[in-house]
């Protein structure tokens, strides 16, 4: 029988720009069986809170997870609050990961994130570097970049840029990839719906095809309540067909997403 | 009242319980099946032996493909979900060749939850699984997250008799009726269907809620309303329970917001004779096997050998 | 949305809000009032200046004293609780002579909840009140806790009517029809009250709901079944507050749940013209005025300077 | 305006017999407010508990308010993971405590507690004590007895019973009281309501009168709900009233109370 909850232990949880937190986990189980672009469910302790709160993992490191994540409401402002020692109960890593087959040694590969859809990226590119892959991380926020140095650390060309234009480029990742001409033969994405939306478009003009990572609101997180769909066009058939983010995805092929699905 | 029915006052070990039920002349082992929309025969058997459980009630499924409705379909609420699913599912077809060879595998009973639009689409998907090896049929006539469907026949009792009885003439299997709590009087329902041969009742299917998202200003479900479940709805199940059980005389299956064995337990204690794990099940894969051998545990501090002695040791 | 009813973008500040909202013909300073059964003037002025709030909403008072229900009369539930109290009270002349006065210090408005087990109950105690202080009165036709009374009005649209129109009959005073969530169908009993001039409508009152104690055998609630309040049942009630303001024109008191700002905000997108803090302020008494800060926050925050701007936020 | 809700900060909570544990607080507006017979309501921070939890003040000193609970239920045992330094929300003391007044320097009181009703009996006996008064503190319990030592350092004469004979007197505390000959000018009780009922009656047999502290569900805990009623006799009228435990109480005179109030 495969294991679903298991019991984690904070390492640490420090902020590391306005509202957004980095958590490192003990957790054998889960970080041995951990592959960039999954997730994992974390349970609140306090219960009027039902759901478990998805959150990507960032960084594997033996048996120590990673994780990185903005406080918008009360499950992740009371995972704001845990300090070392502190135990926690968390799903095993849960989705599909990105596929990192489609590049081979000698390629290149554009990873990129918006927002909180950063942290996947990190242990994304450290993957990619490790197979020998060259990689350029572009990635956007509003205001207040963070985590740029540790992927430049797991061997990303970087680019930044800010809404506001406060730090780097003033504009989207979609413009500033237009600008700086940034192709590579594969693309990896996370971040918020219009974004990838954009991006996918951008890609597609290209000839070429991008893994996003998809966000959708879950009920159980592990494939068994149809809560989480995504509206996927099957490439064969041409007919659409309901998928669960959780257990198909999250990450899917730009191509395949029904963006205008109702 | 710790251990009134063990007179011997032996310790009980596992082996000298029974938790064998008798619902509408199926034999389950023990009163626990999964509450429908709430368990994946393929998701939820890589983490529990589904044989462990008295019966799988599977999600409704009705004579054709249906998609469902847009996303968001899930918000959190204080203690509580709300769910617009909408009823997704591949059809009656895809049910037969593929969820039922599948569950039966097992050792356990399997439920078909089915659901429809129409009197039609009811009585087609019954027909179609006839002559199946599915061992119960539960007809949701309460789903609030499809439009002119499911709980327009739930909330009235004409309409809820008719369909029973429908459904009953085409078929031998025994047939559970599930009941909606968005009603003015449960017991009036379930006794209208009793009255046309409905073998069981079900209840609760969820409550109908919404919730606003006050910085978007819009809906948090894309559907605007959905259906409220999980703990913080048990209150009101219990309740309904209880009325039914005065009302009728057909196997109650009790379910709303269970999460511990003693939740189980309480409906028991209400009139139910067995139990459906829903919402705990989404938070937790393991819920249902948890909550049966929490429902042991509680049977063996309280010297309780059967069901039975649980639901008599109410004093009302 | 942020801002959008903000075209300047200055900052809002709290002299540039007005809260005022008009119930009935009724102008309260601000859209918060207290929930009848969860407040107490002598008690939650101790903490308080009732002089806060748009409106203050009493205990439900009857023609004679009533001695309520027998302990346990509360029980906790997950994210709720029941309540059981079966309207104690000390009669409406006592009401009249120790109530009304102290009150009547504070720059409030003054709603008197008036219960009753039958149609001559209530008109009995709504003439005593008539040539009182008070402002408003809001009959509950559906207290859960009372056999024979309260509820058995409130879930039958054409008994709903009767007493609405028995009471506008015998007085000048805006009256307030309190409606119960046990119901197959709210809006209706809300059209039905509407159509015999009731001034406005509050929901929800309590769901019915039960706890039974599986270690002891027995409900936790002497009464048995009790009302079901609390954040557990907000979803419920947003929803049907939603319903009702989709059915009729009066004004909407939306109560059933409210701890935040945004949860009264939630109201009243749903379609309230203004709200009520029951449970929220037996955790908490001070909670109707932090209720009523933590909504100055929010327009401040979005950008809205009254509470019509709330409103017409919601897309719905 | 009186304030309600204060913060209290965890200096110490230890487990003083099975399933009992002592909790000491800091709060200076509780404890310097704070009277003998009162009691506390404590937030829980899982919010699915959405009711205060009434605790009895056991010991009152300078700052620190000190509890002792029973672990009975999901809250109390929410209450046992607190440690040194955890910050927990909680009203200011509620209710009447006991009246001291009908005792006078010289005089002697009995004091008389069961199982998780002793607590309140220390800084009770203290008060006394400190009265120069002489107090006999008759404590009953189960089977493992606590607060022995505490009470008998504030200065009670002490007698125990348990109803398993492990420690003590074999019996009930009413038992105890007969065969020890037990009286004093002024009586004072905690416990569970059967105990209270068998001690009220023996002690009006002898003419004399008890203060009791009764115990009820409660909504609110500060008068507004009318939830915790108890059935009270007024001495003049003779009529039966309903009145609030929380606010009237938790100490009524046991000659008052309605035993068999329906
Ligand atoms: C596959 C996946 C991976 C994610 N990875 C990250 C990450 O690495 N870092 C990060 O900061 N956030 C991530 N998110 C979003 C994160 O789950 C939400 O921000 C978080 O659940 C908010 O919880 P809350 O209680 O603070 O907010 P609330 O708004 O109070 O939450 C209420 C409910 O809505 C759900 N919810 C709220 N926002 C979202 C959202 N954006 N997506 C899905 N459910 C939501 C919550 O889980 C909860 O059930 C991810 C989401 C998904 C689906
Ligand atoms: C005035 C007063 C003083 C008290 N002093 C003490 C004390 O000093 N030490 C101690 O151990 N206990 C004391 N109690 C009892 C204590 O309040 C309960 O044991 C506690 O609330 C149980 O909470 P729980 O969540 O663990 O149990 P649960 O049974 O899970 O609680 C569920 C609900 O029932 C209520 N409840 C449960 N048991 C009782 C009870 N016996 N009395 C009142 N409400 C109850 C809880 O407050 C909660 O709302 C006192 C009670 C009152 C009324
Ligand atoms: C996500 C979800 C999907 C559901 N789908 C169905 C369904 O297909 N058919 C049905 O009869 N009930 C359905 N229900 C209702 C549950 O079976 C159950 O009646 C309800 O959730 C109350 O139980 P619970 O509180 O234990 O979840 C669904 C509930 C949820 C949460
Ligand atoms: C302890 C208690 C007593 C109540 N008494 C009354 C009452 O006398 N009259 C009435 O109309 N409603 C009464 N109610 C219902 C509340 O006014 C309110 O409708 C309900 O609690 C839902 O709101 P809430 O969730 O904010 O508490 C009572 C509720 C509680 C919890
Ligand atoms: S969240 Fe339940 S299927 Fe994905
Ligand atoms: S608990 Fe509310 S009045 Fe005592």
């Amino acid at each position: 029988m495969e294991k679903y909850r298991v019991e984690a232990r904070v390492l640490s949880n420090e902020c590391i720009a306005k509202d957004v937190y980095q958590m490192t986990l003990e957790c054998v189980d889960a970080a041995l069986s951990a592959k960039c672009g999954q997730f994992v469910n974390l349970y609140m302790k306090n219960e009027s809170l039902l759901l478990p709160r998805p959150i990507s993992i960032c960084w594997i490191d033996g048996a120590k997870l990673t994780l990185v994540y903005g406080m918008v409401g009360k499950g992740t402002e009371e995972l704001s609050t845990y300090g070392f020692g502190d135990l926690l109960q968390m799903s095993m890593p849960r989705g599909n990961g990105y596929d990192l087959e489609v590049v081979k040694e000698g390629q290149s590969a554009l990873v990129i994130g918006g927002g909180i859809g950063v942290p996947p990226l990190l242990e994304l590119t450290y993957a990619l570097t490790q197979k020998g892959i060259k990689v350029t991380a572009v990635i956007g926020f509003q205001e207040e970049p963070f985590l740029m140095k540790p992927l430049i650390k797991a061997g990303a060309d970087l680019y930044v840029a800010t809404d506001s234009g406060t730090s780097g480029f003033h504009g989207n990742v979609v413009d500033l990839m237009e600008q700086e001409k940034l192709t590579a033969d594969a693309y990896f994405a996370c971040g918020p719906k219009p974004m990838l939306n954009a991006l996918t478009n951008f890609v597609l003009q290209q000839k070429k095809d991008i893994q996003i990572s998809m966000e959708e609101r879950m009920g159980c997180g592990y494939g068994a309540c149809v809560g989480c769909v995504c509206t996927i066009r099957d490439k064969e058939s041409g007919l659409e067909v309901r998928k669960k983010v959780c257990k198909d995805g999250p990450v899917f092929w730009g191509s395949e997403v029904v963006w205008d699905a109702k | 009242m710790q251990n009134n029915n063990n007179p011997s006052n032996k310790e009980i070990e596992n082996e000298d319980l029974d938790l064998r039920v008798k619902i509408a002349g199926v034999e389950w082992k023990n009163p626990i099946t999964t509450a429908s929309g709430t368990f994946s025969a393929k998701e939820s058997s890589a983490f529990y032996d589904l044989g462990k459980l008295g019966a799988v009630t599977t999600k409704g499924v009705s004579d054709v493909p249906w998609s469902g409705n847009p996303t968001p379909r899930i918000a959190e609420t204080y203690g509580g979900m709300l769910n617009a699913v909408g009823l997704q599912n591949p059809g009656v077809e895809a049910f037969i060749s593929e969820e039922i060879p599948y569950i039966k595998k097992y050792d356990t009973k399997l439920i078909a939850n089915v659901a429809g639009h129409t009197l039609e689409e009811y009585c087609r998907t019954v027909e179609k699984l006839n002559d199946t090896d599915v061992d119960m049929m539960e007809i949701n006539i309460s789903c609030p997250n499809v439009k002119e469907g499911g709980i327009g026949f739930g909330t009235d009792a004409k309409m809820a008799a008719e369909v029973t009885k429908a459904v009953k003439s085409l078929t031998k299997k025994p047939i559970i009726i599930k009941l909606t709590p968005n009603v003015t009087s449960i017991s009036e329902i379930a006794k209208a269907v009793e009255a046309e041969g409905a073998d069981a009742v079900s209840l609760i299917n969820t409550l109908l809620g919404m919730r606003i998202d006050v910085r978007r200003g819009r809906t948090v479900l894309a559907n605007k309303t959905g259906g409220l479940s999980g703990p913080s709805v048990k209150p009101v199940a219990v309740r309904m329970v209880y009325e039914v059980r005065k009302a009728v005389r057909i196997p109650i299956i009790g379910l709303g917001g269970i999460m511990t064995g003693e939740d189980a337990a309480e409906f028991l204690m209400a009139g139910a004779n067995a139990v459906a794990i829903g919402t705990a099940a989404l938070i937790n894969p393991t819920a249902p096997i948890d909550i049966l051998e929490g429902l042991k545990t509680y049977m063996k501090e309280m010297g309780f050998q059967n069901i039975q002695q649980i639901q008599n040791a109410f004093c009302d």
